[in-house]
């Protein structure tokens, strides 16, 4: 299996879709013969042409409106978002419109589109380059959200995207593009949307998040384990539908959870992550529900000392961990 | 048109008495509507409509009964199952469809369609209307612009009636004319008199022809009357003059077309009474039915959602 | 002091406020003559003219970034959203931009901006009549978030966005507009944005609520006096910032906690109520963190039954109270 | 514009220093900057500017040292306190700000800001800049609808300079002139190449009397070239032939200007030498200067949040 970083995971997966089904597309700013701005389509242009990888103007809500025509036309649109904080444009095309398309037409039309968005922060990308976007996405019946940390998940959630009939938000978070490593099979397969993954099973407590923060979650359970604390780190994955049973189990086998992001807390992925756990495990726990998160302020200061500060690291969950053990 | 006209101002009573939540109308639209279709091929080409389309769905072949039940929100609802409001959702039998209530999202979205098309190879056109009121939206600048860059074969169909709800024209443009935005994406816009089916006609017809040609679109405003209020929840006295309201009728597009025809001997006085006798029956025929069918049970609210994972989400939540 | 409905009260306040501010103008589809959809500003345009009740064109992205336009320069903008369902193209203005005015430039420039949104269901609105939009607003830094249930609160709140630096939104459940009448003191009065209100106290559950769901929560509460059930009922009032001491306080004394909401479960303001409880009350509960709401589906559909079905009412709530007392 | 090319191409050579992590470049759009701000009044009007304003900044009066404290996100700041990206924020002294990096969001905002002063009786002018990119966004086009319906006292500028990164003007839009669509909205849309001061302030002028006289808005499109990728972590190599590239030179801003005021005998060869060197200094010690101050402290990070709850909010969770 060869080691690949999560941007030729995406690519690759783009690639080989591409030349199975016809009927996918990309639409998006910049994505012809620039590659798009992090060369997630990097040389599709010259194998697929450009009926197939579509340069559009700047425009996010056509974008997404446009893409959501073509996928009740037969097409499989496949949308990019040049950077997260840019998809506010598009909210009304996607939370208004696609995501009610099977249930406001009795089933007759169906989107089959996937809307990839590179999000996150810790890359110096001030207010309008960091944002974190999954909030209203994962708060809306009729989308899917999958949020995939490694090359690995990278490319089984992606195929599964493409291949919905229903529309799928892509998040992919834009430090880990180059960051993280990861063995890929060549040959396709797919992970089911919905379904959690014990990234490092453990004992004391759980750790459950997503994204940038699942490395930082996987490397503080690994400095626990000098305190002698055994931490499991369970990767969201799906942030809709979310893996309520996997979240369930977990929670109520360790007694204890701590649910660690990236995204400004207040009414996000980690208060229902938490009131999941409040509800089904109450009689199970051992401990308060821990959140940790960024400050709630405008996400992320420019400058490099405040958003270090800004950021959840390796060391603050591992204060956290030491806290909630100690319970 | 006559039966749109019945049917509509029975949906209007079927409001007052409560039975029908809501309704827009169609009158003074109608010509406009039906001479549009007429020039297409509902066979192949799309329709993207919004709530005033009230003829265009009768032209396109919906049944009075179809209608009825989205304003009376019955059982076997064809568009959405009742899920949404009357004449949204999609068409039973051709590509018309009408996703929601927000204004001007559908332009982008015919954008789409048409691209679609034109990547497959095939002559479709996509036909999709809005109002004046819809052409302020940003939506609908950036969809023309879309069009305009890769020559898409959709005809952009503004029905003008002056009005968005109570704000006039000249407060949602400091132009007289939408029809003249479309050299600003490199199109054709044509201006025609909504009242007249001949006009329509022609200029749906040569914007059809462009399209499939490979041409492009075309931009076609039709100046039309709101006859009555917004909806059946406005009440126009409260922001038109009595003047006003009172010249419309003037421009009704049935007493127009009726005159027309009869006037080059096409209609005989006897045959527009049949017309008008067959127009009633049928819709109390329609209303009978219709009235007399159940809601739509609860076990189907969960039909047509998204996946396994939201039903469990469902079941759990309220067991 | 006077009876007044809830869309008196908007009125009133908008008026009173008017006379006393100059540089507060109105802006909105159909504020002027028609006096908005809900006949909020009814009369106004009469007593302030055109140039203060704005008419604006059909656009809502450019009738909050005028409005923020305004702000910026000397005004105090009140838009008006004419139904919650129509806010989403207008997110990027709020969202975006008008949230990070005062942190991105340095205090430099402010956005004293209120946007009133009539929101919520039950009103035979199908799928984009009847929309709750509170999540991403109340997720986000930098906004103020209120949600006034009763003809007091509209007023005390209302004026309290007018007055505020910063942009507020003003959610106004519309089903309340006429159904909701009590008394209003006619001289001027602000509620302090961020502090919830114990509406009924009660020593067995507290229900943490808002919107429409409070007069429906306090029905219940009534009905479960036969079961000799003494129900406490938290008003949230206001969405961002949660009164977090305030939840966290009824949440510890009763010991047992129901949150009910109109809106969608997942990722949502009960979410985070819930969240702040099991980390803040752990120790203190003896039941789980209940929820109730309707199905994870689009809301909400038109047809009656149906409709019915999707709306928690008096009657599912006291289901889940008897259930949660039984614990 | 000689200052602010010298500073500009310091700015590049920090981020490949690693220093300052992003810039955009007005390298190409210096003489339609310096010309525009040229014929407006700083002193009472309002300025929206986009991030490649770079020279009008300069010369609205924004110091070298300033620029330079954005770019390497320095303690003292002045736009935003270093919490935005360069050129972000809002401006010490005159009233220019830049709110976002999010395209074509300040154009309404920009109506909005006109609209307060016509509603004030006041005679100030708004000038509010975009891209041909920019044009193609919804924002664009509500918001110069909503100023031709208010007749409102503001300039639509936009730099075209051919390219939203590497999109070029032909998949960006169907037509060749921005300035084109500007009939669409009921108020004059007016090219200049923006190469040429001398156009390009006359053209400024005229739109600034109009909307002093409260005749309402104008649009100005000025062609200009990008002589640099769109930012530092572009290369438009990728995407431009060396034969457009090698072109661009031949409409640098900065030979044609000197050109023209040597010809006309307003520059000798001496003086334009003092510019330069004079200029070369100044960037120099701003940059010594600035080098050396110190990063924001983590202890300013919740300044100017909205309100105490949120910050309770946030020594709660991180407690
Ligand atoms: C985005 C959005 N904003 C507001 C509304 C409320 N609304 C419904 S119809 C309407 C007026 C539409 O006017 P126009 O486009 O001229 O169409 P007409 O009804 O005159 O045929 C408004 C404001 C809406 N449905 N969608
Ligand atoms: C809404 C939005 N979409 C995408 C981007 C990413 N982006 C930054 S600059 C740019 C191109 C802008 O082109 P143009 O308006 O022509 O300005 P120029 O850079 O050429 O001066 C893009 C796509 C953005 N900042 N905002
Ligand atoms: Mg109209
Ligand atoms: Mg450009």
């Amino acid at each position: 299996m060869p080691e690949q970083t999560v941007i030729e995971a995406v690519r690759e997966t783009m690639q080989a879709e591409m030349r199975r089904d016809d009927s996918i597309i990309l639409l998006g700013e910049d994505v012809g013969s620039r590659g798009g701005v992090f060369l997630a389509s990097d040389g599709l242009i010259d194998e697929f042409g450009e009926n197939r990888v579509i340069d559009t103007p700047l425009a996010e809500s056509s974008i997404c409106g446009v893409a959501l025509g073509t996928a009740v036309n037969g097409m499989r649109p496949i949308a990019e978002i040049q950077f997260a904080d840019f998809v506010w444009p598009a909210i009304n095309q996607l939370v208004g419109e696609a995501s009610k398309v099977r249930y406001g037409t009795g089933g007759a039309k169906t989107a089959p589109m996937t809307v990839r968005i590179p999000y996150g922060g810790g890359v110096r990308g001030g207010l309008y380059h960091s944002q974190s976007i999954e909030v209203l996405f994962a708060h809306t019946p009729g989308l899917s959200v999958v949020a995939p940390a490694t090359p690995y998940d990278a490319k089984g959630l992606l195929a599964s995207a493409i291949r919905s009939d229903d529309p799928v938000i892509v998040l992919e978070h834009k430090r880990t593009y180059r960051l993280v490593k990861g063995d890929v099979p060549t040959e396709e397969y797919t992970i089911p949307i919905g379904k959690a993954e014990i990234k490092r099973p453990g004992t004391d407590l759980t750790i459950f998040t997503y994204g940038l923060m699942l490395h930082y979650a996987l490397q503080a359970a690994e400095m626990a384990t000098a305190a002698e604390i055994d931490v499991e780190v369970l990767d969201l994955r799906t942030l809709r539908p979310l893996d309520e049973d996997a979240i369930a189990e977990s929670a109520s086998r360790t007694g204890k959870a701590l649910i660690v992001q990236e995204d400004t807390p207040a009414v996000s992925i980690s208060s229902e992550v938490a009131a999941i756990i409040g509800e089904r495990c109450f009689f199970d726990l051992d401990g308060p529900i821990t959140r940790l998160g960024p400050p709630e302020i405008p996400p992320m200061p420019f400058s490099p000392l405040q958003e270090a500060a800004f950021m959840p690291s390796p060391e603050k969950i591992l204060a956290a961990i030491t806290k909630l053990a100690e319970i | 048109m006559v039966l749109s006209r019945y049917l509509d101002e029975r949906v209007w009573l079927l409001n007052r008495q409560g039975k029908a939540a809501i309704a827009a109308s169609a009158q003074g639209h109608e010509a406009t509507q039906v001479a549009c279709i007429e020039a297409t091929d509902p066979s192949k080409d799309h329709y993207l409509i919004y709530y005033r389309q009230f003829t265009a769905m009768l032209a396109l072949g919906t049944e009075p009964e179809e209608m009825l039940r989205g304003f009376l929100a019955k059982e076997t609802e064809p568009m959405s199952a009742a899920k949404q409001f009357p004449l949204h959702g999609a068409h039973p039998r051709v590509d018309l469809f009408n996703f929601s209530n927000v204004i001007a999202t559908q332009l982008p979205q015919a954008a789409g369609v048409a691209l679609a098309d034109k990547l497959r190879g095939s002559d479709a056109v996509t036909v999709v209307y809005f109002g004046d009121g819809a052409s302020s939206q940003g939506d609908t600048h950036e969809a023309m612009n879309f069009a305009g860059v890769h020559k898409l074969p959709v005809i952009f169909f503004c029905e003008n009636n002056r009005y968005a709800i109570s704000v006039p024209l000249e407060k949602q443009m400091g132009i007289e004319s939408v029809a003249s935005r479309a050299t600003g994406y490199g199109f054709p816009g044509v201006q025609v008199d909504g009242t007249d089916v001949i006009a329509v006609h022609e200029a749906t017809s040569a914007a059809v022809e462009r399209a499939r040609a490979g041409d492009g679109p075309t931009l076609i405003e039709a100046s039309v009357e709101r006859l009555l209020p917004h909806t059946t929840d406005d009440d126009h006295t409260r922001y038109r003059s009595a003047e006003d309201i009172a010249h419309m009728s003037e421009r009704d597009p049935l007493r127009i077309t009726s005159d027309v025809l009869k006037r080059r001997d096409l209609l005989t006085e006897y045959e527009d009474d049949e017309i008008h006798s067959t127009a009633k029956k049928r819709v109390n025929v329609a209303t009978d039915t219709v009235d007399a069918e159940p809601y739509p049970g609860v076990e189907t609210m969960f039909d047509h959602i998204l996946n396994d994972s939201d039903r469990n989400a469902e079941v759990f939540r309220n067991a």
